[in-house]
């Protein structure tokens, strides 16, 4: 059977830490920006977490939310390319493919997470940082959209180790690199396919929902709430 | 000539020099505003000069070496025939019955077939042949640790994001003829067959492999 | 080439030389008529007003339409890409383009039918720079004899000429 | 009516080379935008579309000056249309070549752009006609091919005309792309049968290239670009700007070339009153737009909807109310200013508005979408602005250099609708509306 590649992430246990952040930096040969590029949006984190505020100082409550591609089942980005750029692969992924991108960027204007990044100018790297690009992902250039992959490069070389041992992907052996850089395993990745997999029960379990499910996207990563216990807490 | 067609001339004279001076006033303004007012944006002598917004030097980036190699990246345009620094030849290792797996180690495990170095060649020629110049000049290569710098043959620009494994197609028997055309006719290797992506897919929609575009570019 | 032709300002005056010349026992269709604007208002203003244009024009976007729905269909199948959880041949957004290229088929075979008919079609040679003037010509092209025809097109306010 | 293609006078070189200066600046805007990458525009995250897009729409919606008026002009037969139509027409070739530009320097990798071209090629891919870009494609090639055919037939007549007056080189240029017309009755009849099917053909086709380009907007999940108004909202905003560029255009026209005995008063104000009906429709589709999204009082949709009504983007779109609705009803309402002057003035604010319109939909959509963490506010840089200036000044160096070479009255038309009196004696039996159009008295202000 197909795999059907999905999420789960506990805002309860996110602290806002953003190691994922950083490790999706590295992983995946995102560029930085300088200072100046961040002010004028053209900052690119696959990755985010986003903190929104409740009350007025100095009884503030912090939330965050890291938000990735979603990687919709509808996805409204993937219609919308007229070069099949973006378009719905056979594991249910998102595909992103860098060298058909002719840069309309209508995608990301479908997106309604805004989780699709433009390469504005040829990204650079300072020698000899480029030795640590990573060399099995794409160094994408200038014009062309980029997004989370979910670390596509993983799946692909776990399901290539698995195929040649006639075998299937286990639960738990592939981690995209957010999910393995959370230090309090807030991320959970796994096949939606396999009912017995961490992320399927996770995905039905009561406290999940979906980012702005009503607008009928679909998305594959579920947000589990907070408990109810914090919620009592004041802080 | 009469009064009234000089003054004519005389008035398109004065159009074209007005003109003239509009232009390089706009030219000037144009370029100023670009500089001015948008701080953030490379400036012209940034590319030339090679060096990264940190004041580092030099930077890496993706961008093409020159309009020209842009154009050769665009029309995908390769050399068939690549100049080698050593005068290598499969034909006469293959006519032996020298293996391709013999050499080429790791094409069954992982995605690369692996150019061997020259310490591999030694395994062999320290015994073999060890007459000949060639191989002499190889045996003092290895005893002073230098190894060859192959120059590639089959190589995809970085533009079209491939990502080729051979283990899979080695798994898949694929023969290795099959791309790389028949190494017993050839010397060192030779483009033999165009590797563009109609070859791909074409061969995967035969053998029923994956045709998601995943399955090569990311 | 031989020709005789008269050229007149006034268009009622060319309609009474085309009726002289039908009178005289020219067929219809070795009259010329030449002028710098349509007389739709005009008896020979509707000489060969008759065209299957509008039916060309039909045929032809249909064509385009029956052609534009295998392209799309063909070419989806072809390499089938999901999007948007859409199926593979969607027939709404394939509508779109069927309907414009129904529409350029239909516009492209007109102006090919006009171009083949009214010029690549048009043999004749008779001609007169004065008809840029606003004159009327009428005129018969390699007529069996001229001078037979010459009291015909000889009409007060006109002038008879030889080519 | 010719005499501006024998004879060049030094008021055409200064226009061509004002006009020509600014062109070759965007262009050089452009190639550094390409050298550079798109990033040299104010193009962000999250406004990925802006200022190029909203020029898109503008120029697209200026092409329906043309065509579609004098098509249906044409088919109901209106005889005060036969000075105007070329003028128009002209509008939509030119402005549709520029405004198809823009989709192509709004690329990422502009280069690639044949892609949307649906030819086999060796990857075995073809466009994705799901796109609303690849439906773009088609609708504006065939507006474009029809409309480019359309202004071109009845023009032969014309070129073989300026053959018999020419001499030198003209009469071989003009003569070769008269194509051996004659003037035969059976190439009239042809010419005519087929200027009627292409104005049936192209109405359709007219109206649905706006919607379209409107599609590129409400297929995407965007809070107030989701709407199912904007294909008609769309096409009436096109019209209404198509009409305001044709009254420009034929104001400058006529006082350019002395045009005066051909382009009337009674022109501008049936054209005025035309402006003035689409103003109205253009007030009552706004009305509903907005209306329907306060009432509806959905929040992704209330972010955009309060920062056009009283946050950033506010002075634009009051400014645009009063372009496109209050000016042109209070000048064109009254007769005593629906005259020339008056009818020029509305189409300059009229132009404007539109263009605030079209940028009032692009961008404050994309700055306020449903993540509040994501909005962000776009500001155009001067490359942009150069590129757009650049398709204004190419706008006019294309329109003089046409109005240079052709003549820019249908001079046949103009015959046939016996405005003009040919050396025959008699008028002839002329259809009677037509020469009640021309005869009927112009407005108390116009006359002035």
């Amino acid at each position: 059977m197909a795999y059907r590649w999905g999420m789960a992430v506990d805002i309860d246990k996110c602290t806002g830490c953003e190691a994922c952040v950083v490790a999706c930096h590295a992983e995946n040969n995102i560029p930085t920006v300088s200072a100046q590029q961040a002010s004028r949006g053209r900052a690119m984190h696959w990755i985010r977490v986003e903190r929104y505020y409740e009350g007025n100082f100095p009884d503030v409550k912090v939330k965050f939310r890291p938000v990735l591609c979603q990687q919709c089942d509808n996805a409204p980005c993937e219609a919308v390319c007229p070069t099949y750029a973006a378009h719905h692969n056979e594991d249910g992924l998102n595909a992103q493919v860098y060298n058909r991108c002719i840069g309309t960027r209508y995608c990301a204007n479908a997106c309604t997470y805004n989780v699709r990044f433009f390469n504005f100018f040829n990204p650079e790297w300072p020698k000899p940082l480029h030795l640590q690009l990573n060399p099995d992902v794409s160094v994408r250039e200038v014009g062309v959209m980029e997004k989370c992959t979910f670390c596509v490069q993983r799946i692909k070389a776990a399901k290539t180790a698995a195929k040649a041992e006639n075998k299937t992907v286990a639960d738990g052996t592939l981690q995209p690199a957010c999910a393995q850089a959370c230090p309090t395993s807030a991320i959970v990745f796994g096949d939606l396919n396999d009912p017995n997999s961490r992320v399927a029960r996770l995905a039905t379990s009561p406290r999940g929902s979906k980012l702005l499910e009503d607008l009928g996207a679909e998305p594959k990563i579920t947000y589990l709430a907070k408990q109810p216990w914090h919620e009592q807490d004041s802080y | 000539m009469p009064v009234s067609s000089q003054t004519a001339l005389r008035a398109r004279r004065s159009a074209l020099r007005a003109g003239g001076l509009l232009a390089a006033a706009v030219l000037l303004t144009v370029t100023a505003a670009c500089e001015l007012a948008s701080p953030g944006q490379p400036k012209w002598n940034d590319a030339s000069a090679g060096r990264s917004r940190w004041g580092t030097d030099p930077v890496f980036t993706p961008a093409r070496a020159s309009f020209g190699q842009a154009l050769r990246e665009f029309m995908s345009s390769h050399p068939t025939e690549v100049a080698q620094p050593f005068d290598f030849s499969h034909q006469i290792h293959l006519g032996k019955g020298v293996l391709c797996t013999d050499c080429h180690t790791a094409v069954e495990q992982g995605p690369r077939a692996g150019i061997p170095g020259v310490n591999t060649c030694m395994i062999c020629h320290s015994q073999i042949a060890t007459e000949r110049p060639l191989i002499q000049q190889m045996t003092k290569m290895a005893e002073e640790g230098r190894d060859f710098s192959w120059n590639r043959v089959y190589a995809y620009y970085p533009e079209s994001h491939v990502r080729f494994e051979h283990a899979p197609h080695i798994r898949a028997q694929v023969e290795c003829s099959t791309c790389h055309g028949n190494q017993q006719e050839q010397t060192v290797a030779r483009r033999a067959v165009n590797m563009d992506m109609g070859f791909c897919v074409s061969c995967h929609k035969e053998k029923q492999a994956s045709n998601d575009c995943l399955t090569c570019h990311y | 080439m031989k020709g005789i032709y008269g050229l007149y300002a006034d268009p009622g005056l060319a309609q009474q030389a085309v009726n002289n010349l039908r009178a005289a026992g020219v067929a219809d269709a070795d009259i010329t008529v030449l002028s710098s604007e349509p007389f739709e208002h005009l008896e020979f203003g509707h000489r060969d007003a008759k065209t299957a244009m509008p039916w060309i024009a039909t045929a032809a976007g249909a064509i385009g339409l029956v052609l534009t729905y295998y392209l799309l269909g063909a070419s989806q199948r072809s390499w089938p890409l999901i999007t948007s959880g859409m199926p593979i041949v969607p027939l709404w957004t394939n509508l779109i383009i069927i309907f414009e290229m129904t529409m350029l088929s239909a516009i492209i075979a007109t102006v090919i039918t006009l171009i083949v008919t009214a010029f690549i079609g048009d043999r004749g040679k008779l001609y007169d720079p004065e008809i840029s003037d606003g004159y009327i010509l009428v005129g018969v092209e390699n007529p069996v004899d001229a001078s037979k025809l010459e009291p015909a097109l000889a009409i007060d306010g006109g002038r008879v000429k030889r080519a | 009516m010719i005499r501006p293609v024998m004879n060049t006078t030094v008021w055409f070189w200064a226009i061509m080379l004002a006009a020509g200066t600014v062109v070759a600046c965007g262009a050089g805007a452009w190639a550094y935008q390409l050298w550079y990458g798109i990033g040299v525009s104010g193009k962000r995250w999250p406004s990925f579309w802006a200022l190029y897009l909203t020029n898109f729409v503008f120029w697209i919606g200026i092409s329906h000056a043309g065509t579609l008026i004098s098509a249906i002009l044409r088919l109901v037969n209106a005889g005060w249309r036969r000075p105007v139509t070329r003028v128009a027409e002209v509008i939509t070739v030119f402005a549709l070549m520029i405004g198809a530009m823009f989709p192509i320097i709004h690329l990422g990798r502009p280069w690639l752009a044949f892609w949307l071209f649906p030819y086999p090629s060796d990857r075995e891919i073809w466009p994705n006609f799901r796109s609303p870009l690849a439906w773009d494609f088609f609708a504006i090639n065939t507006y474009l091919t029809g409309s480019v055919l359309f202004l071109l037939l009845p023009m032969i007549p014309d070129f073989a005309l300026i053959r018999d007056k020419a001499t030198g080189w003209r009469k071989k240029v003009y003569g070769s792309l008269a194509l051996g017309w004659r003037g035969t009755t059976k190439q009239w009849n042809r010419l005519e049968s087929a200027m009627q099917i292409m104005a049936i053909a192209i109405l359709p086709v007219a109206v649905s290239v706006h919607t379209i380009v409107s599609f590129d907007f409400s297929m995407a999940n965007v809070p107030m670009w989701h709407s199912t108004i904007f294909g008609p909202y769309f096409v009436a905003g096109a019209i209404f700007s198509g009409i305001a560029a044709l009254i420009i255009a034929m104001a400058a026209l006529r006082k350019a070339l002395h045009l005066e005995q051909y382009l009337l008063p009674l022109h501008f104000e049936n054209l005025g009153k035309l402006l003035l009906l689409m103003s109205i429709l253009w007030g009552y589709f706004v009305f509903n737009e907005r209306l329907t999204v306060w009432y509806g009082n959905e929040h992704h949709e209330m972010a955009v909807f309060w920062a056009t009504q009283r946050g950033e983007y506010a002075p634009f779109y009051w400014t645009m109310v009063i372009c496109n609705f209050v000016l042109p009803i209070a000048l064109l309402s009254n007769p005593y200013t629906r005259n020339i002057i008056g009818c020029v003035v509305a189409s300059l604010g009229v132009v404007v508005g539109m263009w605030l319109e079209r940028f009032l939909i692009v961008v404050p959509s994309l700055s306020y979408k449903a993540l509040p963490y994501s909005w962000g506010t776009y500001t155009p840089t001067p490359v942009e602005l150069m590129i757009m200036a650049a398709t204004f000044a190419a706008m006019i160096l294309l329109y003089a250099l046409f109005a240079k070479l052709v003549p820019i009255i249908a001079i046949w038309e103009m015959k046939a609708g016996d405005f003009v009196q040919a050396p025959r004696s008699g008028v002839g039996a002329g259809d009677p509306h037509r020469i009640a159009a021309a005869a009927e008295p112009s407005s108390p202000g116009a006359a002035s």
